[in-house]
């Protein structure tokens, strides 16, 4: 059952790394926000009860339901749906992220410790490879937006880890993802998107020299 | 001390004796030994002219030639008498005093602004330029087969003995001396005293605006040079142990064979073309290290 | 944020005023109390102490250069800019004391929210889409950080320690996993890299400079910039006398090479005066990681340099502030003839120059004199020569361009007038930095040396 | 003992006031444009005054502690340096303030100051070179001469070449810096003294010929050994006449200064590392000279000269190390002191003849020789001045440059006989070398005197030339009574080098060998003495007699072409031909040609034109720097302005420092 999540949760990042629309990344975002609630839900035994609430409401409303509200709002408001602006064949980013997977197998290999799980790592790591990978690989900001609350995803991962020790660490891990995320998508909404047609990032390459 | 009047005297024959060497050998009657000098009382005689474009340094030219010339005389020693004023490495005053006069004849003759002096004004500088290494080289081997640094001593300690290698050096430096000599003077073959042309002139070109009285100055310049250099290679001859008389008499001989040997050397010779000149005084300072190869063997540093 | 309630410049400005005289008293505060802990989160220790000094007096200065910015009462502007301003240097303020990783993690995340609005506070393109990199780019920066603070915890699993403050890890620090350290250190420092201007996340700061009011770019590039070096630098400490202590010297030291590396490339091609002082800022903190990873002497040399390059720079964006309110541009071709113009300022500005690169009578040359001398006792020929060789270059690059813009005529638009004037006054702050750092050249305080000396204690091979 | 008290107190004082002057100088920003000047001359006038009673009484000028200027008691040689800098520092400044009269106005009145600041700098900032010991304090000082001679570079700094020059300059200086820099760390690092008197241990323990080598690069670079002299034939044409005259005649030499420094706490591989000073020296003197003769501008061509004045006085110390390393004592003496001499000499006759030809420019505004000719008549103080320094830097009696040419020919000479194979080998290079460059020299300058000042001027801008006013004729007045006083009197100066010499390399200097030395120089001075009586007597005697005679003047023979044209006169390039018809294949000088077309009508002009490259600035220095920097500038591709590439190098560097990790190389 818990691996049964973390294989779903790979299944997503993967999906993340051939979609073609927008809407497949917001609807993902939103599935990745559900699955992390239940990873939390059955992770964090040990903690206190008003963390722990703590907890399941930020990744259920916030990370679930709020953000990829806010990703459809944009995708709507500013009529890009296509990830990519010309053709891109899926085939090369998937290759990417099973590099990235084979990647953070052998660095969770690496990191083998028993007070943790190396699937958990692994997927993690996973997690934060495909963030970063989706970062690098596309060129629309909304991508780039996507990947980052993806690695937001990898961090949440990681505070889980240590949840049941440092449960302080996993509150200031949200604290991150509400504000950055509100502030990002904020500035995205209100300025970038009322600015410039189109979400190119090339749009965004004045500053030079 | 006795080597400067000896000098002095030399140099009231030495071009006399050429002109008429050369005139006999050509087959002519030719003036008489006394000629030049008679032709400088002339200019003595005669009055100035000046070009408008000269200005001091013109009028002073000759004068710092005769008065460099007559002071590099005070460290030129006679056989086994010392000079007036010997010091160590007088010879390198010796030299830069001549080029001193060499320099002001130079600056001379572009004072006059003509493209000929010009031109000859460039050659002198370029020739006095490229023959003052072997000149040096020469007196440098001197003064490692010797030990002594100055005139004086070396001819003193140096005289050309049975010992068959130091004859070679022998041989080698009096051609050198020879040559520097010509050159020095600007005879054959790097110049043509008697040529008609200005554009194949060296020395005589630069003097062509001088009248009178300082073409008179140049004149007896040029010929103390002559005496002073075959003096040079008279006191390396002259054994110093020989009674003064013997070599007075040696001296005055020497000279006039020198004289001689200028004069038939002009009347056989033709002159070099004007860009072969700089690699033939090149080829003197070979020479010169060839000498230097000599006395390296003699002073047995080189084994062979 | 009363800022933001008050709508009247003036009253603005002398809230502003009283803002700083109330960071003075702090800072007096905080001497006097040097060594305590207060709110069981904030310990007055001896780098805090240092930075905050300097935070103190160059935010005063930026404070009084940054009126001229907004003289009339129209665009609301001005108080988003204040607001922002008086948050940013409180959450400086803050970071600096803090004494437990996450504390100051945070309080880091929040001078980008800050920075952020002085940034956007132009409300040009350029000045959005800088805001936009700045935002995106440190956030992930931050979440790297974030990575490395929970691999630091996670090392920590089984130790009993449930707090993440520097002490306990440094007493910790020796029983650790080398590897969850190297990982953590790894993403610390890339992660810090954005506020400290170092090699692989250096563009961040670089564009904002280029876009931010001078003043601002002075503090971004001063109080920010030591930020992340501190930050960086704690943690360095608190792992010093653990098993990766040589390889953390070793990564330093590559990070150093790379960003003097970059920081010549970018300046021989240098188009824009704001950026060209961004470049020279990247060059001085890899400077000053290699001084951190060569050790020994080095130590002292990068908090000299650290502070120096402080007073220096933050003086150097001052007075490029002032002269592109004379010329009415940043742009190193159709600017020129500055010594004509405003010579008081193009005074400053040479002696500026000269003392960013480090040429004597510059303080900064006694600090490159140690690195130097601390690389040579280290034997490291290669990174010695290369640094060398370098800073020759940027030597070359950065005077080419000042020197060109104080005497020779602008390349383009040749017919260059005065679009604004300058008070003499306004440079007088100037000149008093930079009289300091020429001063240090001959002469450091016996009270600086202690404190750094105080700093470094403890640090291996020192 | 009021006197012993009043001298423990004077210890003190003269650094104090030495630094209260440094402090003076800043009021020059404070003052009006027209007082400057005066009270620049003041402050540099007192400290000259403080620095030579200082130096003449050495036992006054002793370790005090302000903190920085720890004015260690100045040995002889910084003593002799100090002399050097303070009389050209005062001539310079003193025709500096008739040249720059015509910049009074075309100035801003801040670089009006900025020029004189950074000139009482420079002077001070030298006189600190000599006198500091600690490693650190001498780099700043050093550098802080750079930067004021930077500073006075770029005087004219609205032209865009100058400031180029001028920036070149200061890269080329910091180069060096940093050379000298890693050599004192070096040392300092071994030894734990950073400094000059750190490195005698250093040098005791260690191999010298690494250090020696940084050493020399980076005093090299300073006293302009050729290929390390690429900036000097620029500045020195860029900077003002009087700035011109301070660098080529003293700045330069505190290279040489380090080099002895240096040298005389060397204590093996001495014969390696005189090779090293002899080989440098011998190439730069010689090539010196030879790019010299193809100059066409005057103050390039000096430029060029003091390169070859520099390989003179490199030659004297080469051979003076080869005389300690062969414990030859007469060579080491003659050699070092020749040197030295040298030093002394050169910055007279070439300060003067710098001033001369910025009088020169002054009256034409032009450089270049071409143009000018018959200056001689419209400024003939400024001429006679001119052929003195001429005379003396061919190295020509009576003057002064003979004379130390003259210590060095003796040094050779005597030391002949008694040396090895390949030691009288080396000694007949040099002197080869030496012969040559004397006669390159004279050939020079007969072109530079003759062309310039002699003849029909070439050009329109020698019309309205005028002698310069008398203030600026007062410098070189001084220099050339210097100058006659060295060459006629030279036994007063040699002896005092001589004992420096001794004293610094450690030769003992035997009481015969100074007498006979001493000897020859009272010879030499009368031999020269001679000459000028024959030149007064046989000039009298011209006078008179042509009183006598008819004197009239007229044309220049022309060889039937009365058409008398200065269009017909020896040029610079002319001159130049013949030798460059020798020297080509290594100055490489380029000529271009414009033809008449054939058979066209309307034949355009026909234009000739040679240009004088330096080949080693060309292709040793200039080629590898483009080449470095255009690797750089790749770098700045970086900048993409993606985000995406921004997070990529975080990304890539994270992978890079893993893998070195994995495989073990971090």
């Amino acid at each position: 059952m818990f691996y049964l999540l973390f294989v779903l949760f790979a299944g997503t990042l993967v999906y993340l790394s051939i979609a073609e629309r927008f809407r497949s990344y917001a609807k993902l975002i939103a599935v990745q926000g559900f699955l992390l609630f239940a990873i939390a839900l059955i992770e964090l035994k040990t903690v206190n009860l008003a963390s722990l609430i703590f907890v399941l409401a930020e990744t259920l409303i916030f990370k679930a339901i709020v953000v990829p509200h806010f990703l459809f709002r944009i995708i709507n408001q500013t009529k890009v749906y296509r990830v990519h602006p010309k053709a891109f064949p899926a085939f090369y980013s998937l290759l990417f992220t099973m590099a990235g997977l084979f990647m953070s197998i052998i660095l969770s290999n690496m990191l083998k410790n028993p007070s943790l799980d190396a699937v958990f790592l692994t997927i993690a790591l996973f997690t934060l490879f495909t963030g970063v990978l989706l970062i690098i690989t596309h060129r629309r900001i909304f991508s780039h937006m996507v990947g980052f609350l993806v690695v937001e995803n990898a961090v949440f991962f990681f505070s889980l880890a240590v949840g049941s020790e440092m449960p302080m660490l996993i509150n200031i891990g949200i604290l991150l993802d509400i504000f950055v995320s509100v502030l990002i998508i904020g500035v995205l909404m209100n300025r970038i998107g009322t600015q410039f047609s189109d979400l190119e990032s090339d749009n965004l390459t004045s500053l030079k020299h | 001390m006795a080597g400067i009047p000896l000098i002095l005297l030399a140099a009231v024959f030495f071009p006399g004796i050429i002109i008429r060497t050369k005139s006999i050998v050509s087959g002519r009657k030719g003036p008489g030994i006394l000629q030049p000098m008679l032709d400088i009382r002339v200019l003595f005689g005669k009055g100035s002219v000046y070009s408008t474009t000269t200005g001091w340094v013109f009028k002073l030219a000759p004068v710092i030639g005769l008065a460099t010339m007559l002071s590099a005389l005070t460290v030129v020693p006679f056989a086994n008498m010392p000079a007036l004023i010997p010091f160590q490495a007088d010879f390198v005053f010796f030299s830069y005093m001549l080029a001193l006069g060499k320099f002001f004849m130079i600056i001379g003759a572009l004072d006059t602004g003509s493209s000929f002096e010009g031109m000859g004004a460039n050659r002198e500088a370029l020739y006095s330029m490229l023959v003052e290494p072997a000149f040096l080289i020469l007196l440098g081997t001197f003064a490692m087969l010797t030990g002594y640094t100055s005139f004086s001593d070396m001819f003193m300690a140096f005289h050309v003995s049975g010992n068959p290698i130091i004859t070679v050096f022998g041989l080698i430096g009096f051609y050198l001396l020879v040559q520097i000599a010509m050159i020095e003077n600007s005879r054959m073959p790097i110049d043509d005293p008697k040529t008609h042309l200005e554009l194949t002139m060296v020395h005589e070109v630069m003097i062509l605006d001088y009248s009178g009285f300082d073409k008179a100055l140049v004149h007896i310049t040029t010929a103390i040079k002559f005496a002073v250099y075959g003096s040079l290679i008279c006191s390396s001859l002259v054994p110093a142990e020989w009674h003064p008389g013997f070599q007075i008499l040696l001296f005055f001989s020497v000279q006039v064979a020198f004289a001689v040997i200028v004069g038939i050397g002009e009347s056989f010779r033709a002159r070099n073309k004007m860009q072969k000149n700089a690699q033939f005084i090149l080829t003197l300072t070979a020479v010169a290290m060839l000498a230097f190869l000599v006395v390296l063997i003699v002073t047995n540093k080189l084994i062979i | 944020m009363t800022m933001l309630i008050v709508r009247r410049l003036l009253l603005t400005r002398w809230l502003m005023l009283l803002f700083v005289l109330i960071q003075w008293f702090f800072n007096g505060y905080v001497l006097l109390h040097a060594g305590q802990t207060e709110l069981s989160y904030f310990t007055y220790d001896p780098a805090g102490v240092l930075f905050l000094g300097l935070l103190t007096l160059i935010s005063t200065a930026a404070v009084i250069q940054g009126f001229p910015y907004f003289v009339s009462q129209l665009n609301k502007r001005f108080s988003y800019y204040y607001a922002a301003l008086t948050g940013l240097i409180a959450a400086m303020t803050g970071a600096y004391m803090a004494n437990d990783i996450t504390l100051v993690w945070i309080l880091v995340e929040a001078t980008t929210l800050t920075a952020s609005v002085l940034i956007y506070s132009e409300r040009t393109l350029h000045a959005l889409e800088a805001t936009w990199k700045y935002i995106f780019i440190c956030s992930v920066g931050i979440a790297l950080a974030y990575m490395g603070i929970l691999f630091l915890s996670l090392s920590m699993k089984g130790t009993g320690l449930h707090d993440l403050s520097f002490a306990g890890l440094t007493s910790v620090a020796h029983r650790l996993d080398p590897i969850y350290l190297k990982i953590a250190f790894l993403f610390v420092l890339t992660g810090y890299s954005t506020k400290m201007e170092l090699f692989p996340m250096h563009t961040v700061g670089i564009d904002a400079n280029s876009v931010a009011l001078p003043p601002v770019g002075a503090l971004i590039s001063t109080g920010l910039v030591n930020l992340g070096f501190l930050s960086i630098f704690r943690v360095y400490k608190a792992l010093s006398d653990s098993p990766i202590f040589v390889w953390m010297n070793k990564v330093l030291i590559l990070a150093g090479v790379l960003s003097v590396l970059v920081a010549a490339g970018y300046m021989l091609k240098a188009k824009h005066t704001k950026r060209m002082l961004a470049y020279s800022t990247l060059e001085n903190m890899g400077l000053v990681a290699i001084a951190i990873g060569i050790g020994g002497i080095g130590y002292y040399a990068a908090f000299l340099l650290l502070v120096l390059h402080a007073l220096t720079k933050s003086s150097l964006f001052f007075q490029v502030g002032q002269m592109g309110r004379v010329l009415g541009t940043y742009k190193l071709d159709d600017s020129g003839l500055y010594l004509k113009l405003f010579p008081t300022g193009a005074i400053a500005l040479l002696i500026g120059m000269l003392a960013i690169l480090a040429i004597p009578p510059s303080g900064l040359f006694v600090s490159e004199y140690l690195i130097l001398k601390a690389l040579v006792a280290g034997k490291s020929w290669f990174v010695l020569i290369l640094v060398l060789i370098l800073l020759c270059c940027v030597i070359y690059a950065l005077s080419t361009r000042v020197l060109h813009l104080l005497f020779s005529h602008p390349r383009e638009n040749a017919g260059i007038h005065t679009q604004g004037t300058v008070g003499r006054w306004e440079t007088i702050s100037q000149f008093i930095f930079l009289m300091v750092v020429v001063g240090a050249c001959f002469y450091q305080p016996p009270f600086l040396k202690d404190i750094i000396n105080q700093i470094i204690a403890g640090l291996p091979n020192y | 003992m009021p006197f012993v008290y009043l001298r423990t107190r004077i210890k003190t004082i003269m650094p104090l006031l030495f630094i209260f002057f440094m402090v003076l100088s800043f009021g020059i920003f404070a003052l009006r444009k027209s007082f400057r000047y005066t009270y620049t001359l003041f402050i540099l006038i007192a400290s000259i005054a403080l620095t030579s009673i200082s130096s003449l009484f050495p036992q006054v000028l002793t370790p005090s502690h302000p903190h920085f200027l720890t004015f260690s008691a100045p040995d002889s040689l910084s003593i002799f340096f100090i002399l050097i800098i303070n009389f050209t520092a005062l001539t310079a400044f003193l025709f500096a303030g008739g040249y720059l009269k015509a910049y009074f106005d075309k100035q801003t009145s801040l670089r009006w100051s900025v020029h004189l600041w950074a000139y009482i700098w420079l002077y001070f900032s030298m006189i600190l070179v000599v006198i500091l010991r600690d490693g650190f304090a001498f780099l700043v000082v050093w550098e802080l001469m750079a930067v004021s001679s930077f500073l006075l570079v770029i005087f004219e700094a609205d032209d865009r070449k100058v400031l180029k020059t001028g920036i070149n300059y200061l890269i080329q200086m910091h180069l060096g810096l940093l050379f000298l820099l890693v050599a004192f760390l070096i040392a300092g690092e071994a030894t734990g003294q950073t400094g000059f008197d750190g490195l005698k241990s250093y040098f005791g323990s260690h191999s010298n010929i690494l250090v020696f080598s940084l050493f020399f690069v980076g005093f090299g670079i300073k006293a302009g050994f050729i290929p390390l002299h690429t900036w000097l034939p620029e500045a020195h044409p860029a900077a003002p006449s009087p700035v011109s005259g301070l660098m080529s005649g003293v700045m330069i030499k505190m290279g040489i200064y380090g080099i002895l420094r240096v040298l005389f706490s060397i204590q093996s591989d001495l014969f390696v590392i005189g090779l090293i000073i002899l080989g440098f020296s011998l190439f730069s003197g010689i090539m010196g000279v030879m790019m010299a003769i193809v100059q066409h501008d005057l103050k390039r061509l000096l430029a060029y000269h003091s390169i070859e004045n520099i390989g003179i006085i490199g030659i004297g110390i080469g051979l003076g190390v080869l005389g300690m390393a062969t414990g030859n004592n007469t060579l080491t003496l003659l050699g070092f002191s020749g040197g030295l001499l040298h030093v002394l000499n050169h910055s007279l006759f070439k300060s003067l003849l710098f001033f001369n030809a910025g009088s020169v420019y002054q009256a034409t505004h032009t450089r270049n020789i071409d143009q000018l000719g018959g200056l001689a008549k419209k400024m003939p103080y400024t001429a006679a001045f001119f052929l003195i320094g001429s005379l003396a830097i061919c190295g020509l009696p009576p003057f002064n440059g003979f004379i130390s040419e003259f210590l060095i020919y003796l040094g050779l000479f005597k030391s002949f006989p008694e040396s090895s194979l390949y030691f009288s080998i080396l000694l007949l290079i040099s002197l080869i070398g030496l012969t040559l460059i004397g006669g390159l020299a004279i050939f020079c300058f007969t072109k530079a005197f003759g062309i310039v000042f002699l003849g029909q001027a070439r050009s329109n801008r020698v019309d309205e030339a005028h002698e310069v006013s008398n203030g600026m004729l007062v410098p070189s007045i001084l220099a050339s009574a210097a100058i006659m006083a060295i060459g006629l009197g030279s036994a007063w100066f040699v002896k005092p080098v001589m004992k420096i010499t001794s004293e610094l390399s450690g030769a003992a200097l035997p009481e015969v060998f100074t007498g006979d030395l001493l000897r020859t120089l009272s010879r030499i001075s009368l031999a020269g003495g001679v000459f000028i009586g024959l030149v007064v007597i046989i000039a009298v005697w011209r006078n008179y007699h042509l009183k006598k005679r008819i004197v009239t003047t007229g044309p220049t023979w022309g060889c039937g072409y009365t058409g008398g044209d200065e269009k017909q006169q020896y040029t610079a390039t002319s001159w130049a031909d013949n030798f460059s018809a020798l020297a080509n294949p290594i100055l490489g000088t380029k000529k271009n040609t414009v033809h008449i077309g054939e058979n066209v009508l309307f034949p355009g002009k026909r234009t000739f034109a040679t240009h004088p490259r330096d080949l080693f600035k060309s292709k040793l220095i200039e080629k590898p720097i483009d080449a470095m920097l255009s690797v750089f500038k790749k770098i700045a591709f970086m900048q993409t302005g993606q985000i995406r590439h921004y997070i990529l190098y975080a990304f890539l560097f994270m992978l890079l420092i893993l893998v070195l990790t994995i495989f073990k190389i971090l």
